[in-house]
């Protein structure tokens, strides 16, 4: 593997109600070299079919975390192995 | 300084003996226990479920734990969050914070609370009585009540 | 909203089941227990004797535990405070406070705590390991901790 | 009883150090017509001997309240029944 290709492998986490419209809680991709940040991550998986239209309609109401830790719209995707996606959380 | 997140019930009274028991370094101890309301605003509800993101909630709570040790000077804290099926009048959340002094006490459980409600990957669900059920929505305070922790460590202080 | 004085212990968990089983109004109880510490700054302590003004003490508290209720939406308070010989270690008050929501819980037992400390009539005695004993001063910082409590009746809100 | 003749019986009663320095927990007096307010009532009471004058060495210190409620120094003692003297306060 050159630097430039990216290829990883990484696992998507749904939970909450982006998991009910996704249909899954979880799936393993391969990453396009072009998706460089959460932002795009959610562009290229909206062309994946309805149900991802749906779980990201609103791409701003829903939150990210790379591997496990809270994530923003322009985070670099870098080397995250687990990628999840979520409602605001609503715990306590 | 310690974190759980299960399906059971928990005990205040016994959690408050296993973080201060034999201490005598402790002044002061405040708890918060968070319980399921019977209704949401006027809609009645017959349970909730609480789902969360194992690991992530854990490495949450325990970076939000650190965090009100690094402002506060605590003798002891607990996290306690339970998942699944609740019902009606049972407890969700304890948070207890142990310290010398009683400002350090309530200001490190409110800071918990607060962070926690915010960042802790937690959803809950709620039913109602005709069968359907519904994703709670994040509430603007929870975000709001965050930010009076941006400027100053202590209240007390202002 | 109760209020005791008594010579015995208290078990905290009793405490919240009295004030809250049954009921489904209730989303948040804060409690705070006050404790006796081994040490008075440097100098170890080997009991604690408080007195108090009996018939003030209860007038007091209940006018304390009005104010938090005009001022909060509480569903239930409760204070006790012990008086008598205590050692370190030992339970001298337990404040409990019950809201639908956490902010008035949390600074409803933090308003109970500072009015009692400055107007309730206790006094405490630490007896030493030299077989001295001596009154406790007042503190300036718990005079301070209540003029926070004059400019508005919700920190949250600032 | 005419006005003007304030002959009234108050109980006093001393809590904590006050207590101690004074030697008893509760006196009965005749409040001298005088007296009008608790820091009247205080300058009086160290007329009456060393021991008050101990307890009330610094004034300012002790704290009052007439008919278990706070009073000041210059609250008007009026028709108060029971009028108690203590440091102030270090419960909770």
């Amino acid at each position: 593997m050159t630097s430039g290709t990216k290829t990883n492998t990484v696992t998507l986490r749904y939970f909450a109600w982006v998991r009910e419209k996704i249909g899954f809680a979880e799936e393993e991709i391969f990453l396009p070299a072009e998706v460089a940040t959460v932002a795009e991550l959610i562009v290229w998986l909206k062309t994946r079919g309805e149900t991802y239209q749906a779980a990201f309609d609103k791409p701003e109401v829903v939150r990210t975390a790379l591997d496990q830790t809270h994530a923003r719209a322009d985070t670099p995707i870098a080397n995250a192995r687990e990628i999840a996606f979520f409602p605001p959380v609503t715990g306590g | 300084m310690s974190i759980r997140v299960q399906t059971e019930d928990f005990n205040i009274g016994t959690e408050i003996a296993g973080l201060t028991g034999g201490r005598t370094d402790i002044g002061a101890v405040v708890t918060f226990t968070g319980t399921v309301r019977g209704a949401a605003g006027e809609s009645p509800i017959t349970s909730m479920t609480l789902e969360h993101y194992p690991g992530m909630t854990e490495a949450e709570l325990a970076r939000v734990e650190a965090e009100a040790n690094d402002r506060w000077p605590l003798s002891a804290s607990l996290i306690v969050h339970r998942i699944g099926e609740l019902h009606p009048g049972n407890n969700i959340v304890l948070v207890v914070t142990a310290s010398a002094h009683r400002h350090a006490a309530f200001e490190a459980a409110e800071f918990l609370m607060d962070y926690l409600k915010s960042r802790a990957p937690f959803w809950k669900k709620e039913a109602r009585p005709d069968g359907t059920s519904e994703w709670v929505d994040a509430r603007e305070t929870d975000t709001a009540a965050l930010q009076r922790w941006q400027k100053s460590p202590s209240k007390a202080a202002e």
